[in-house]
């Protein structure tokens, strides 16, 4: 599995008469983590679905790898990029979850061995043979994701991927986003849930009224609570304790927040 | 004071499904009090909350086990899609509102002032003459409860509310239900949310494939908040603290 | 109380209007497929299915209303009697088990396409003199160019049209019956009959 | 297409049957009568009764939209392809009575256009509501008109959405006739299971706020219905019942 290298240059986009994007400049190396962020209506969906050719920029150039997203149709950009849409349960129509999961691999014709993998790391192998609406909504979030997960993109792009799942989920879905993005694959992720792309990204962009506003490195943002507010955010917990307790470098994954508390002593209740 | 809501050894099983949903849960839920109930998916949280307020089987089909007592018929639920509860009959969220008590045949007046005091409550006064489907989806689902408590239900039941809210959204609706609570209704609210409902539950549900297998206080039930899960991997003897308030306390300096 | 004359519960309700709004909706799917068929009585049909005959025809006849009322073009109200026909048929045809398979769905299909025809022709023909809007006018146009007779060129254009978007109903909704998840299929007591 | 126009005339004030019983009299009087003349007759009443509701402008646009491909095949059809006498018009024979029957077919559909659109224009959606409910009519009735209207934008987002996603998965929706037939499957298919999913949530949505109650619902804002309202009408009604009796009579011609 290896990523490609994602690139927008002065990427403007309008829906209708409105502008929504004035000239977006970004260069994401193959392999990045990276978490979109910013306030409602600031263009981070339009920002994704313009990957993935279901959107055309009005100006400017937007290129997965060596491919110029403009010359592509989506079902073409889908061997290069997974897009998993935030209520992609919607998409599901097969009778088991195992031939929903390879709608994908057998449209591009890809091994079935993607779909194995999926089901195992996203924890369905049990439910492989169960009707995917016989499922409660939650799993079938993790079977959409799944069903992208299987094709094995170079690029994986989440919109609110963690919505309404158990803990359980969510600790599936952070460790399989880790698994990918340390093969090499390059993932955007869109999320209010500061916790999860603590968990799993590297580096935070900030849109805000269809400008990037900001690009620092995950721990650098989500430890800055005033940068935070007026997105509506506040530092994920392990973030909150690790400055509430002026733990030294600024944990903000939970396994790092406890790294940092080595040592320490604590009162009974 | 008798409970509004008992179960005793109650099962419950969907239509066509032979896992049962419920197994033998006893619980009592108490009027003017927030109630969270959690577990992982597929656990029974939410068929919890249609069993408890009658719900199932009336509307959902299944068989029903052991005994359940229900001391009211006012009941009100709400989803977590804001969008799939609106009438659709009204083009203002006065209108919207006013579809409960109306169609109970109220007089006008009455109805007006039940509207009045339900949008005042949730903080949506000021979008009272907006279309609802103009609304974010944080007001549309303070709406959405809004259009039930207009109908002054003795138990509201919630499940996950806030799943399709963004975080300032979420906040605001889970900092409504202790209010609601001191208003007398009893609030049954089930989510993965343990964050938030380490807030504003008195007491919390925890249920594992269908059986309670613990209640009480959220700090004597919730073990899985970001907050204690770092506690406990750090060494921290139980009850885990569940926020970073609790933890710092907890930390001998 | 004799099942046709129950009042209709909230949940057949709540389906009827689904049904509804995917007659009013699917001209999308056809769109995007470049497809020469309005699919805009599958709703009518899946109701049918899994409800009845009388939800069916309340779907079907609000699905005129509310087509006119999105599209402007009130004239296809006259057509809503042929709304009830389709309405009757489906829930014949599913009564019959047509929807097990596509070997029987389909030729339930082409049955549907020209009873519809059958029904709409001459509605179309004595009221508008065989001119509603729509391409099915566009063809009939073309058949009565190349001589045939207006009636035999209004009853051909719409029997043309009528199979191919009949059958295909018929098909999509065998599929998605047979693609309902166990504990969906059993909250609708009609599919078991 | 076209909706709600905002206004004070009296059609906009009147009681929302009175427009809507005029528009349908004016569908009626259309196909009673034969002659191209009488027809015109009702055209000019359709536009009358448009300019009475000041909506004659916003009503001509879309009514032209659909009218013109409608007239340009009724003379292909009936004007070129009509049968004898044909007239010399310039370089085209048109055929007579081909040209009186497309005269008689335009007019029907131009006076239904203006008559329905004028209505669609002057009848406020939440008036209509309130005019149904104050007169008892059933809430499933009111509920599949109105609110169905409603759920169609979201309908309509969800197959953008699935067609959009089903892309992404590597379906191609374009490709030979038989690749495109198939493709309706992956397509259609989840977007059925996706609303059927959401049924219970929207029937129980609807019963706890009184959508299964029996009795009269309260009207809040019951549009007035004035003597004028009921004259015009009991007139229309009259009016067409006489011109159907007429002309079964065997006079009408």
């Amino acid at each position: 599995m290896s990523g490609h290298a994602i690139r927008f240059e002065g990427v403007r986009f309008a829906y209708g008469g409105t502008e929504v994007l004035h000239g977006v400049t970004l260069d994401l190396p193959a392999g990045s983590a990276v978490a979109i962020l910013g306030p409602n209506g600031a263009g981070k969906t339009t920002l994704t679905r313009l990957l993935i050719a279901l959107l055309r920029p009005r100006a400017g150039r937007v290129t997965v790898g060596d491919w110029d997203v403009a010359t592509k149709r989506p079902d073409e950009m889908a061997r290069r990029v997974g897009y998993v849409f935030q209520h992609a349960d919607q998409q599901l129509f097969e009778r088991t979850v195992q031939r929903d999961v390879a709608f994908g691999p057998r449209c591009l014709g890809r091994p079935a061995a993607g779909v194995d993998r999926a089901l195992e790391e996203l924890g369905l192998v049990a439910v492989a043979d169960v009707h995917p609406y016989d499922l409660p909504p939650p799993s079938r979030k993790l079977v959409a994701l799944a069903g992208v997960l299987a094709m094995e993109p170079g690029v994986l792009v989440l919109d609110e991927p963690t919505a309404g799942l158990d803990r359980v989920g969510r600790d599936l879905v952070v460790a399989a986003l880790r698994r990918r993005n340390a093969a090499g694959v390059t993932s955007v992720v869109v999320s209010h849930d500061v916790a999860f792309v603590a968990e799993t990204a590297e580096r935070v962009v900030v849109l805000r009224e269809g400008v990037v506003a900001a690009d620092a490195p995950v721990r650098k943002l989500l430890s800055d609570a005033a940068a935070l507010a007026p997105l509506g955010l506040e530092p994920p917990p392990a973030a909150a304790l690790g400055l509430a307790l002026g733990l030294p470098g600024a944990p903000i994954r939970v396994e790092e927040c406890v790294a940092a508390l080595g040592g320490v002593r604590w009162r009974g209740a | 004071m008798t409970a509004l809501v008992t179960l005793e050894r109650v099962g419950f099983s969907y239509p066509g499904s032979a896992r049962p949903a419920l197994r033998d849960v006893s619980v009592a839920i108490e009027a003017g009090t927030v109630t969270g109930v959690t577990g992982l998916v597929g656990a029974g949280a939410s068929t919890l909350l249609l069993v408890a307020g009658g719900f199932a089987p009336r509307l959902t089909g299944g068989a029903l086990t052991g005994a359940r007592h229900l001391a009211t018929e006012r009941v009100g639920i709400v989803f977590a899609t804001p969008w799939t509860q609106l009438t659709g009959l009204a083009s203002t969220v006065l209108g919207e509102v006013a579809f409960g008590p109306a169609s109970l045949g109220r007089p006008r007046e009455a109805v007006l002032a039940a509207v009045e005091r339900a949008i005042g409550d949730l903080g949506v006064a000021h979008l009272a003459e907006r279309d609802p489907t103009t609304l974010s989806g944080g007001e549309l689902q303070r709406v959405v409860v809004a259009s039930i408590l207009a109908m002054v239900p003795d138990l509201l039941v919630l499940d996950d509310p806030a799943a399709e809210l963004d975080p300032a959204g979420a906040d605001a609706l889970y900092a409504l239900l202790p209010s609601v609570a001191a208003r007398g209704a009893a609030v049954l609210v089930a989510t993965p949310d343990t964050e938030r409902l380490a807030r504003v539950a008195d007491r919390v549900l925890a249920l594992e494939d269908g059986r309670l297998v613990r209640s009480g206080p959220p700090g004597a039930v919730l073990d899985d908040t970001d907050v204690a899960r770092i506690a406990r991997a750090a060494g921290c003897p139980a009850p885990l603290p569940l926020d970073v308030a609790a933890a710092v306390e907890r930390v001998v300096r | 109380m004799p099942p046709i004359l129950r009042p209709v519960t909230l949940r057949e309700l709540v389906v009827i209007r689904l049904g509804v709004a995917v007659n009013l909706v699917i001209g999308q799917v056809a769109a995007a497929l470049l497809l020469p068929v309005f699919l805009d009585t599958i709703g009518t049909v899946l109701v049918a299915a899994l409800v009845g005959p009388r939800a069916a025809i309340v779907a079907g006849l609000t699905s005129q209303v509310l087509n006119a009322v999105l599209s402007g073009n009130f004239t296809w109200l006259p057509f809503g009697l042929v709304q009830i026909v389709i309405a009757l048929y489906a829930a014949l045809a599913a009564r019959l088990g047509a929807f097990r398979r596509l070997s029987t769905a389909i030729p339930a299909g082409l049955g549907l396409g020209l009873v519809a025809a059958s029904a709409s022709a001459p509605i179309s023909y004595f009221l508008f003199g065989g001119v509603t809007a729509g391409g099915v006018t566009a063809v009939t146009t073309v058949i009565r160019a190349l001589g045939a007779p207006l009636p035999v060129a209004v009853a051909a254009a719409s029997y043309s049209t009528d199979l191919l978007d009949k059958s295909l109903v018929f098909a999509l909704v065998a599929v998605v019956l047979r693609s309902l998840p166990h504990q969906m299929a059993v909250r609708f007591p009609m599919l078991a009959r | 297409m076209i909706g709600y126009v905002p206004g004070r005339s009296p059609l906009h004030r009147a009681h929302p049957y009175t427009p809507l019983a005029v528009a349908a009299g004016l569908l009626f009087l259309a196909f009673a009568f034969r002659s191209p003349a009488a027809v015109w007759a009702v055209v000019v009443a359709a536009a009358v009764f448009a300019a009475a509701g000041g909506v004659l402008g916003a009503v001509l646009r879309p009514a032209a939209v659909l009218a013109l491909p409608t007239w340009a095949l009724l003379t292909v059809l009936h004007g070129l392809l009509g049968g004898p006498p044909h007239l010399a018009l310039g370089p085209l024979a048109l055929s007579a009575p081909g040209v009186e029957r497309a005269l008689v077919f335009g007019g029907r559909i131009t006076a239904i256009l203006l008559a329905f659109l004028t209505a669609l224009v002057t009848v406020a959606p939440p008036r209509l509501v309130e005019a149904m409910t104050a007169r008892g009519v059933p809430f499933g009735r009111i509920y599949l008109l109105v609110s169905t209207l409603t759920v169609v934008p979201r309908m309509r987002a969800r197959v953008r959405q699935i067609i959009d996603a089903q892309q992404c998965r590597g379906l191609r929706i374009g490709g030979s006739p038989l690749a495109r037939v198939r493709a309706l499957g992956p397509l259609v298919v989840p977007l059925v299971l996706s609303a059927l999913a959401e049924v219970d949530e929207q029937a129980l949505a609807l019963d706890v706020r009184g959508g299964s109650a029996a009795g009269r619902r309260t009207a809040l804002a019951p549009p007035a219905d004035h003597a004028a309202d009921r004259l015009v009408r009991w007139t229309v009604l009259v009016g067409v019942v006489a011109v159907y009796a007429w002309k079964f009579a065997g006079a009408g011609r």
